[in-house]
């Protein structure tokens, strides 16, 4: 094996076997599963260093093992794939570090960290997954990870948002898997290509169509298209960690790049669109995107309402990629990341607020901003970004969209972004005002952590916050600067569009 | 109306299949030629036993098993049962019993050397002796057997050990079961005796451990 | 007609009693009877069939012998456990449905 | 030793009756020491028939078919005779702990019990299957019977009936087979059977087939499996489950592929509809039950559906035929795992009810991992041997058009998920303050970790695809 193979083993492994690990420490062992915890996730950021270095020079990473005569399980770490691989790999060492925090003398540590690591491990999986079976295993043990962390606290309600959370996203894979299936019977079994696998002479079009749906609907779920968005609101019962990584990122995240992977390298964005495929998903995401923002209004729980605007921003990378043109494709690539950054500030910050003074919903933020100054500030960061305000990363994403939209002539999309940045304010401003302009109710509804001096709660739950928010600022003032998110985007469009062209 | 049914269904089997029975072909292989043909090598004079012992020995190896594991699932299901009635003597049965019994013995001995050249054998011989001991039971002259000990074990288990052994070891040198013809007489002839007083003490252990 | 024909016939007859009466009877004896004659029924065939053009064939006749002792295996087995059901039960049928709890 | 096979079958053989005479102490040991060596030989004669590329055969007697018996390995062969000794030997391990001295009838038991099935693996002659069908049957009877409560007796009567019955069809078509050619070996009838047979000999087919299918528990035959399977102490269900049911499928197949070929392909539709059937029904039945034993066992009525839906996919290309070699491999590790699971969950909640497993996440991670492993395997879900078979035979369906078939098995997935996460979600359930006061055993080690050792191999099996499709091209 050389090493160039083993490079994307290795990203897999510095999350799987700390995890494995993980299971077979006792509860008590504190230090040593924090340490493991950490060690991976640190050296998994080197390994995806290595990795961008290699790719930026144009190197190839690929890994594979037959398991099925003519089928492998193959990896392969290209630019679009190191894309989501940079952006779960950072964001899991700030998660981890705020689990760390979080869950301190909580039952069942070991559980946690153990599948937390393994959905991590999943995420890898599915964003260097080189052909359709690849990513399916890795989508369907994502969904097997996450079900134990989102039922972790084992109340009723945890049950319940739980099953719902297992009856979508099985329900979600089980398409996926005919539809994986039946293409393969189709036009054999390939890896993902620029510019896409398939030609118009592999089967009658209406059954790429159909499976085109089966695949979208499969992957949808996941992405929490309108209407298979119904898990996402419900599983916010999972501990604020789990809320943060998962469901703003990794999860959500795994179908949005499903989409991706499917439209460009299945397909390929040209045959896609003469098959009439990408106005329809265009269509969806925009009635996503709007619809996840309407319902987000009248949400008076705090991490519903940004549940549902999780609902709405993934969409904005769907409709990145169901526009047609490197424009569009560069607004959703870059959506992918920004979105994961300010998403996981919103929900850092959130959990910071419940579990310091015990505040769950909106109505409760009442001058949560003198008491918790600077978490309320990230938090404001992070929601001025999701309106799209400038020098945020929300800006850059959107005007890329914007253009993009222009470009493919669908002018109404850009329709569709200014009502959702209108209901994004609707739903963030009041929030803010409340924190900072209001007084401070006399008491609090359950204060548990006691601010000493100027640290307003733990630190370990204060910095990761701070953190991302810097980046989602950092996102977009630096946007124009090499290695920023939005470079490599570019990267990746201009190499689709290379072959497409 | 399910009675009915099955009835009918069970008629219509038969009667469809005895059709397919009249016009039947002459059958392609024609065995009991090639048993003929080979009978010399087997050891056995009777064409039935050497089938039995020799040609399809295996079957009869496997039946043993069967017989043993039928006795192994009495024991464990019986070892519960409560106290044993004595049975109720009776004068004119216990002197036939007496009678009986040493005859049946000696017939179980002719059965078992009949076996090897006219009808008869080891499991005729054995089902004649366990007969002997059920009678003796039901006479009230012997008692219902209890949890059987080391020695009663052995002697259920003997005739089947003996056997896996001579096909153990005539592994070793050939095939399973592949009697040399020199020894095939001897080595069969072992085994049908031992078989005799195995398969005496398990027929019997199926009525006497119940009872 | 050979003798042969005519025992394989009655031996399907037979087969078909047995197996009506196994699927029918409730009567755990008439049961263990009932397949007794499905048994024989098997046995009639393979000996009757293979003969019906006269000649003795001395392996069917060996598999028979083999799959009575089987049968007799197979009919202590049966009886024991109906026996030993009827000493917890009292009863000479099998109950009709499983009750939920009790066991292991 | 110069050849594996009769060893196979000569060994369990002996140390049952070691196990017999000598107690349960030594008899344990005897087994496991005898198993060990068993799965070493299987292996061996593995290795041997891959080379070969073509089925081995051993006279026995020395005589050679038709006159004698022979025995014979083909990949097939030699494949469930790894999975027997590979399950049965963590399963040995898991009973010695369970039984702790207790059910001395245990191991001479289940020697029989695996001296049949391996018998029955290797035999190549239609009248030493029947020998070996009852030797796996009475045993497989003995095993559910040897508690001797009522309700396991029943069950142990109704499973003796059923499994008599189907012996009983067998060996009539095994006489008429005998009848029309004069031989009952497998290997001299192949070229004899065709097309344009008499009558007698579809009645035989059909006899012995359906026979078997009442002894493999196929829908609608599969009323005696539940109370049998979920009545017996978990070790034997563990058996039983994983393995006793695929010895008469393994026959169905052997049948199907070679003697009968020329008659079955009129009728393979059949099959396959009681097989998707079994899918649903069994499925649903797991769902609604009460007990985890019951659920499982109804959940093996389910998954043995799928082992049928392959007939009429059997093909040149063989997709159906290795997708059924999966499923037997899979199902019989990941379901001997999930009864040893619920072995431990019962031993050690006092209780067989599935609302009584709440809270067992937290107390029992090892078990309730393997149940959740095994679990996977039984959904078909990714990377488990569960979900090659899915995949294969979901592909195998598409290429032939079969939509329905497609349908079928998508479903049974997910109503696998349903019965498997109703254990798994109660089990993560904060148990009520008044479960927790219950006085709880302390789990036996053992016990935990061979059902976890079975449920991680039941899904690693599925990285070993390769090799396992290798073996089943050998001869099969």
């Amino acid at each position: 094996m050389t090493a160039n193979e083993a490079l994307p083993l290795a990203v897999i492994a510095s999350s799987l076997l700390p995890g494995l690990a993980i299971f077979a420490l006792p509860e008590r062992s504190v230090a040593l599963r924090s340490a493991l915890n950490l060690f991976g996730a640190l050296a998994k950021l080197a390994l995806v260093a290595t990795l961008l270095a290699g790719v930026a020079a144009g190197e190839d990473y690929a890994f594979r093992y037959a398991v099925l005569p003519g089928i492998d399980l193959a990896f392969k770490a290209d630019a679009l794939a190191l894309l989501f691989v940079t952006l779960s790999a950072v964001l899991w060492l700030f998660t981890t570090l705020y689990a760390i925090g979080y869950l301190e003398n909580a039952p069942h540590r070991s559980r946690f960290f153990g599948f937390f690591s393994l959905c991590v491990t999943a995420t890898m999986g599915i964003a260097m997954a080189a052909n359709l079976f690849t990513f399916f295993i890795f989508y369907e043990l994502l969904t097997l990870a996450t079900f134990p962390l989102v039922v972790h606290r084992g109340t009723p309600q945890a049950m319940r948002g739980g099953t719902i959370y297992l009856a979508y996203t099985l329900l979600g894979g089980t398409l996926l898997l005919a539809g994986i299936v039946w293409l393969n019977a189709l036009a054999g079994h390939a890896e993902f290509a620029h510019g896409g696998y398939l030609a118009a002479g592999d089967a009658p079009n209406w059954q790429m169509q159909v499976i085109f749906l089966l695949l979208i609907a499969g992957v949808g779920v996941k992405a929490a298209i309108v209407p298979l968005h119904g898990w996402l609101p419900q599983a916010m019962v999972a501990p604020a960690p789990v809320s943060a990584l998962l469901h703003a990122v990794a999860v959500v995240k795994a179908g949005a790049f499903g989409i991706v992977r499917i439209v460009y390298e299945v397909y390929g964005i040209e045959f896609a669109q003469s098959l009439d495929l990408l106005a329809p998903l265009a269509v969806f995401a925009a009635v996503t995107i709007v619809w996840g923002s309407f319902r987000a209004l009248f949400q008076d729980d705090l991490k519903k309402r940004l549940a549902f605007s999780t609902v709405s921003q993934v969409s904005y990378i769907v409709l990145g990629v169901a526009l047609f043109g490197p424009l569009g494709t560069v607004g959703g690539l870059v959506h992918l990341v920004h979105q994961g950054i300010m998403k996981i500030t919103l929900f850092f910050c959130a959990g910071n607020f419940a579990e310091t003074l015990g505040i769950h919903k909106v109505s409760e933020m009442d001058g949560a901003g003198r008491r918790m100054p600077l978490t309320t500030l990230a938090f404001s960061i992070g929601a001025l970004g999701m309106m799209g305000a400038p020098v945020t990363a929300g800006a850059v994403s959107k005007a890329w969209l914007a253009d993009g939209a222009e470009a493919a002539g669908m002018d109404w999309a850009i329709w569709v972004l200014w009502t959702s940045s209108l209901l994004n304010a609707a739903y963030f401003l009041p929030i803010l005002w409340r924190a900072w302009l209001r007084p401070a109710p006399a008491a609090w509804p359950e204060e548990r952590i006691v601010a000493r001096g100027r640290r307003e709660t733990a630190w370990l739950l204060l910095l990761p916050p701070l953190v991302t928010a810097i980046m989602t600022l950092a996102a977009g003032m630096f946007a124009e600067s090499p290695g920023s998110p939005l470079e490599w985007a570019k990267l990746i469009a201009a190499r689709e569009y290379r072959v497409a062209h | 109306m399910k009675r009915f049914a099955v009835a009918l269904l069970a008629a219509l089997f038969a009667v469809a299949l005895i059709a397919a029975l009249l016009e039947l072909p002459a059958p392609a292989v024609d065995l009991p030629a090639a048993v003929g043909a080979k009978m010399a090598e087997s050891g056995i004079a009777h064409p039935v036993t050497a089938v039995l012992l020799n040609f399809r020995g295996y079957d009869t190896l496997l039946e043993i098993g069967v017989l043993l594991l039928a006795l192994i699932v009495v024991l464990a299901v019986a070892a519960r049962e409560e106290a044993k009635q004595p049975a109720v003597a009776d004068p004119v049965l216990q002197t036939l019993a007496r009678i009986a019994a040493p005859l049946m013995l000696l017939a179980a001995v002719y059965l078992l050397w009949a076996g090897a050249f006219r009808p008869g054998g080891a499991f005729q011989a054995g089902a004649v002796l366990a007969a002997a001991a059920v009678l003796l039971h039901l006479a009230g002259l012997a008692a219902a057997w209890q949890k059987p000990g080391k020695c009663l074990r052995i002697g259920l288990a003997a005739g089947f050990l003996v056997f896996l052994a001579v096909a153990a070891g005539l592994l070793v040198e050939g095939a399973l079961l592949q009697y040399p013809p020199a020894w095939a007489g001897a080595l069969i002839l072992l085994i049908e005796a031992t078989l005799t007083v195995s398969l005496g003490l398990i027929l019997a252990g199926l009525f006497l451990f119940l009872s | 007609m050979t003798s042969g024909l005519i025992f394989a016939c009655a031996g399907v007859v037979l087969f078909a009693m047995g197996t009506a009466g196994v699927v029918l009877l409730d009567h755990l004896l008439r049961r263990i009877l009932a397949f007794n004659l499905m048994g024989s029924g098997a046995f009639l065939v393979l000996i009757g069939l293979a003969q019906r053009d006269g000649m003795p064939d001395p392996v069917p006749q060996a598999m028979v012998l083999t799959g009575i002792v089987v049968a007799v295996a197979a009919t202590a087995l049966a009886l024991a456990l109906a026996r030993r059901l009827f000493a917890l039960t009292g009863g000479y049928g099998l109950p009709q449905s499983e009750a939920k709890d009790g066991n292991d | 030793m110069t050849d594996p096979l009769p060893w196979l079958i000569l060994l369990p053989l002996l140390w049952a009756t070691g196990a017999f005479l000598l107690g349960p102490a030594r008899g344990a040991r005897l087994a496991l020491a005898g198993t060990a060596v068993q799965l070493w030989l299987a292996f061996a004669l593995a290795a041997k028939v891959s080379s070969a590329g073509t089925a081995l055969h051993h006279p026995v007697g020395g005589w050679g078919a038709p006159l004698g018996i022979d025995l014979a390995a083909d990949g097939l062969a030699a494949l469930l005779l790894i999975l027997t000794q590979f399950v049965a030997l963590p399963l040995f391990l898991y009973a010695r702990a369970y039984f702790a001295g207790k059910s001395p009838a245990f191991w001479p038991l289940a020697g029989f019990l695996l001296a049949g099935m391996n018998a029955l693996f290797l035999s190549a002659d239609l009248f030493n299957l029947y020998v070996t069908l009852e030797l796996v049957g009475l045993a497989a009877v003995g095993l559910v019977a040897m508690g001797g409560g009522a309700q396991q007796l029943a069950a142990a009567l109704r499973y003796l009936f059923a499994t008599l019955v189907g012996s009983g069809l067998y060996l009539l078509g095994v006489a008429l087979i005998y009848g029309v050619f004069g031989t009952v070996s497998i290997t001299a009838l192949t070229p004899l059977v065709t097309a344009d047979a008499p009558p007698a000999v579809w009645f035989a087919a059909g006899l012995m087939l359906a026979g078997l299918m009442a002894k493999t528990a196929l829908f609608p035959f599969h009323y005696w499996l539940p109370p049998a399977h979920g009545g017996a102490p978990a070790p034997v269900s563990a058996l039983l489950s994983a393995l006793v049911v695929k010895a008469s499928f393994y026959l169905i197949l052997r049948l199907w592929l070679h003697p009968f070929a020329p008659l079955t392909q009129v009728a393979a539709w059949l099959p396959a509809l009681l097989g998707g059937a079994a899918i649903l029904w069994g499925s649903w039945q797991a769902i609604r039950a009460e007990r985890l034993k019951e659920l499982v066992a109804w959940s093996t009525v389910a998954q043995l559906g799928y082992l049928f839906l392959i007939f009429p996919l059997l093909g040149a290309d063989r997709l159906a035929l290795h997708a059924g070699g999966m499923q037997v491999v899979a199902h019989g590790l990941a379901k001997a795992a999930m009864f040893a699971a619920v072995g431990v969950l019962i031993q050690v909640t006092g209780r067989d009810a599935v609302a009584d497993v709440a809270g067992v996440a937290a107390r029992l991670p090892v078990t309730l991992f393997a149940f959740g492993l095994a679990g996977i395997t039984l959904m078909g879900l990714p990377p488990s041997g569960g979900f090659l078979a899915k995949w294969m035979l979901i592909d195998a369906a598409l290429l032939r058009g079969r939509w329905d078939m497609v349908v079928v098995i998508l479903a049974g997935g997910l109503l696998a998920a349903v019965y498997v996460f109703r254990v798994l979600r109660q089990a993560f359930l904060l148990p009520s303050s008044g479960e927790r006061r219950r006085v709880e055993r302390r789990p036996v080690a053992t016990l935990e970790w061979t059902a976890f050792a079975l449920a991680a191999a039941s899904v690693l099996v599925g990285l070993r695809g390769m090799e396992i499709l290798r073996l089943l091209e050998a001869g099969t």
